[in-house]
């Protein structure tokens, strides 16, 4: 009974922590610009985050190393560095959206200004990285990150027309509108949003801290495998509201306010209050996990001590990098750019970023000298080098697709 | 030197590049100590007090883990004096697995000292810095 | 050992080489993006003669949409379906939507009379809006019970804004329509 | 010396014939019984927490994965062996030449491909070495790169 809860609370929090700002803010963007006809690229991230996921964490566990410790040595040094430069920009980017969107939800819960908010928030996430238990704080994110559900719900209240909603996923068919290289644009985004590489940093690393079993593979294994995919279709949900309300007014989501506006139409206040309260604890929780990331990747190139598990002062280089990243994190806030700029801006870097980290851990996972008896087996490479070419495609066509569409403009 | 002088069972080949290294180097406790950045090659079967730098052609072997500024200048090329390696003697290492482990304590070397020093100018001064976060406050 | 005199010349060669080396490869990476980027850019409408007239709509649908938004906040404020928090934030966003349409509009230089007039019909509409937007946002204000019914633009119900904004909103279609967008 | 001054640098023969770059050192690690005086059990992981315990007894499932492969051998000194000289460089530290790991298909096979015709010199055959560039001695051997 005891275990069966276990796995249910890790299930849980794995729904509730697949969902952060980008994958809000650019399903949201997405569903008011192009209805359901890019639900196709979330069915595919989220496969690909499941397989990057399980990979990363089995490589860690059996190896006892983690995901940026192996790429220093597979790549060396020189390579592995200009790895760590790009990964920890996109990762302080990332950081940036969360503390960013933290800040917006907490305006829409108070009408305090964003400006205020966004110092309180970066303080609150340092509080909790420093002092309070590991497992307590991801727990509780999860499980509020899980109101996001009122996403789901405000969809069924909407009562859409299911068959459209359908015709416009599949086959694929965008607005006649939209230009195709936009259409591209946004596929790749949401494509970033899905496979964010900080997920796998974290992962891979708890998975060496906590010195996992072949007990606590599995059961991470069912977590991500029944989790993400649930977390997707909040994702899903979440797109699907935008079409339904504000697509057909001709709304094209540019900020936070205007992605609960879907919820209210459906739920009234409450449901609102509820979503409201999710976002903050989703976004809080994806910069908890980005900000350690952020600590994860430089200790783990430099050989520095790491981890949630350790005293501060035992791993003080880890920590002072956190506190590091977090002040950036502010500062770049506090030229007022827009956050939901940089969100749009940190899921494309996203997906960028993927081959960096994707390419080594495939490698080691096949490399008997790290994985002994665990290496992957043949579907898992076929899906793998599968994924392979969909990451560097990606990752390729990213930036070309950005200048070309003026960032989706 | 400290090596036990226990007869060796048997030989392990292995490539630097491809198992020492960028290494993560583990302490007897195992805790971070570094990575390996570079190795120091000394000549074979020298006098224990007089060690000779390597010399090509003759027998060699690793006589330290180099870490520290020798990063920096394998990344951009060039090499530091050797009195900026921070060396961690070979002597010192216990086991070799996909972690260089070590049979001393990280606080006996001494390449640590920014990780010390921030340790006491800085994180261990902000309430709850020595606090472990798994303990119930 | 025999230690190499530093004697300059084989470490040079040795270390160009290596540079040389990892320069070609962020040369052939960079040329491959500037490549990639100038196909893809080709292919986008932008590029050809109609830009102003474009970048006129562009402004011109996302002041549409901050109107839009309003309305549906103004509803659903009116139907107590959202918290006042929320609907201000809203609007607040849609107010600064519009500014940024504005002065999308006012920096365009257009290079003919045809997009000149398209542009000039966009700032009628767009400022138009904006006054109803701006007005939206304090009839949220006194719903949320700030004291502003001395303020003599508030407008007093609901169905008043809504008229308003309607307005508003067919104005933009209208410049919208000129300008060649859907 | 150090290592970082021999890997990539230019592999002359002894008539200064270019023979491409040196990418890797083999080493010769002495292996010592386990359990020795350095030895001690019951650290397995870097995490405090999670790394008590665990005896070595406990089931099979309640055991960290990584102690399969993060404790080999307790080694003594590290001879060096030889250095592999390949005819290009850059993918190398891969290591696919030297090993049989054949998947994720095709990385291995194109890696290795990329990569024919590396050797293993010997140590011995090593004749003089100077930043950026390693010369041979006259009659040098060439042996097959592939790790035992």
């Amino acid at each position: 009974m005891k275990r069966l809860l276990g796995v249910a609370l890790g299930i849980l929090t794995a729904i509730g922590g697949f969902v952060d700002i980008g994958d809000l803010v650019t399903n949201a963007v997405v569903g008011s610009r192009f209805g359901l006809s890019l639900v196709w690229v979330v069915v595919v991230g989220v496969v690909g985050i499941c397989l990057f996921a399980s990979m990363s964490g089995r490589v860690a566990a059996v190896s006892g190393r983690a995901t940026f410790e192996i790429i220093r040595e597979r790549l060396g040094p020189r390579a592995a560095g200009a790895n760590l430069a790009a990964s920890f920009a996109i990762n302080l980017l990332t950081l940036t959206a969360e503390v960013g969107g933290i800040a917006l939800a907490l305006h829409l819960a108070s009408s305090v200004e964003p400006r205020l908010w966004i110092p309180v928030a970066a303080f609150a996430v340092w509080l909790v990285l420093w002092r309070v238990k590991f497992q307590v704080m991801e727990n509780v994110a999860g499980l509020l990150g899980l109101l996001l559900v009122g996403f789901g719900v405000a969809l069924f209240l909407l009562g859409p027309d299911w068959g459209e909603l359908l015709r416009q996923a599949v086959p694929p068919s965008p607005p006649a509108t939209e230009h195709v290289a936009t259409y591209w644009y946004y596929a790749v985004a949401l494509f970033g949003a899905a496979m964010t590489p900080y997920e796998v940093f974290f992962f891979s690393s708890g998975a060496v801290e906590e010195g996992w079993t072949a007990k606590d593979l599995a059961q991470n294994r069912v977590n991500v495998l029944v989790g993400f995919p649930l977390g997707g279709l909040l994702s899903v949900a979440i797109a699907a509201c935008a079409a339904v309300v504000l697509l057909p007014a001709g709304i094209e989501v540019s900020s936070l306010s205007q992605i609960v506006l879907p919820v209210a139409e459906a739920g009234g206040t409450l449901l609102l209050a509820l979503v409201i309260v999710g976002i903050v604890a989703a976004t809080f929780g994806a910069a908890l996990e980005t900000a350690l990331s952020s600590g994860y990747t430089l200790a783990q190139y430099l050989g520095w001590s790491w981890g949630k598990f350790r005293r501060p002062a035992r791993a003080a280089r880890f920590h002072v990098t956190m506190v590091v990243a977090l002040l950036l994190a502010v500062a770049i806030l506090m030229t007022s750019v827009d956050p939901v700029a940089v969100t749009e801006m940190s899921v494309v870097f996203s997906a960028v970023a993927l081959p960096l980290t994707y390419v080594p851990i495939l490698l080691v996972a096949n490399d008997p000298e790290y994985m002994g008896e665990h290496v992957n087996g043949r579907a898992t490479n076929a899906l793998g080098m599968v994924y392979l070419v969909i990451v560097v495609a990606a990752a390729v066509a990213a930036i070309p697709l950005m200048i070309a569409t003026g960032a989706g403009s | 030197m400290s090596r036990d002088d226990s007869p060796p069972t048997g030989v392990r080949v292995v490539d630097v590049r491809l198992h020492l290294l960028s290494r993560q180097v583990l302490d007897v406790d195992g805790e971070p100590v570094t990575t390996v950045d570079d190795l120091e090659l000394v000549a074979a079967d020298a006098p224990e007090d007089g060690r000779r730098d390597a010399v090509p052609g003759e027998p060699a072997e690793v006589g330290a883990i180099l870490t520290g500024p020798v990063l920096l200048t394998r990344l951009l090329g060039g090499r530091p004096p050797a009195s900026r390696w921070e060396p961690v003697p070979w002597s010192d290492v216990g086991h070799v697995g996909t972690a260089i482990e070590l049979t001393v304590q990280a606080d006996s070397l001494d390449v640590h000292w920014t990780e010390d020093w921030l340790r006491e100018h800085v994180v261990g001064r902000i309430p709850g810095g020595r606090h472990d976060p798994e303990e119930e406050s | 050992m025999r230690t190499p005199a530093r004697s300059g010349t084989i470490a040079d060669v040795g270390r160009r080489a290596r540079i040389t080396r990892s320069g070609a490869v962020l040369g052939h990476v960079l040329v491959l993006a500037v490549a990639l980027a100038t196909t893809a850019g080709c292919t986008v409408s932008r590029q050809e003669p109609g830009q102003a007239t474009a970048a006129v709509a562009d402004a011109l649908a996302q002041a549409g949409s901050a109107v839009e938004t309003t309305r549906l906040t103004v509803r659903l404020l009116d139907a107590d379906r959202v918290t006042t928090p929320v609907a201000d934030a809203a609007v607040l966003d849609q107010v600064r939507v519009l500014e940024e349409s504005t002065s999308a509009l006012t920096t365009l230089v257009p290079p003919d009379d045809v997009s000149s007039a398209q542009r000039d019909a966009g700032l009628v509409a767009v400022a138009d809006a904006t006054r109803e937007v701006v007005a939206a946002r304090a009839w949220v204000a006194r719903e949320a019970g700030g004291d502003l019914s001395e303020a003599g633009a508030v407008p007093l119900t609901a169905s008043e804004l809504q008229a308003d904004l309607a307005r508003a909103a067919d104005d933009l279609d209208t410049a919208l329509a000129l300008a060649g967008g859907a | 010396m150090i290592l970082g001054d021999l890997l990539d640098a230019r592999v002359l023969g002894p008539g200064g014939e270019n023979l491409g770059f040196l990418v890797d050192v083999r080493l010769a690690l002495d292996t010592l019984p386990d359990g020795g005086p350095s030895d001690r059990d019951g650290r397995h992981h870097p995490g405090g927490a999670a790394g008590e315990a665990d005896p070595d007894d406990a089931h099979p499932d309640d055991r960290a994965l990584s102690q399969g492969v993060r404790r080999r051998d307790r080694v003594g000194r590290a001879r060096v062996v030889g250095v592999l000289v390949s005819p290009r460089t850059g993918t190398s530290f891969l290591g696919y030449e030297r090993t049989d790991v054949t998947a994720p298909w095709p990385v291995p096979q194109l890696v290795r491909r990329r990569h024919r015709g590396t050797f293993l010199v010997p140590w011995d055959d090593v004749a003089a070495v100077a930043p950026g560039e390693v010369r041979l001695a006259a009659g040098y051997r060439r042996e097959d790169a592939a790790l035992p």
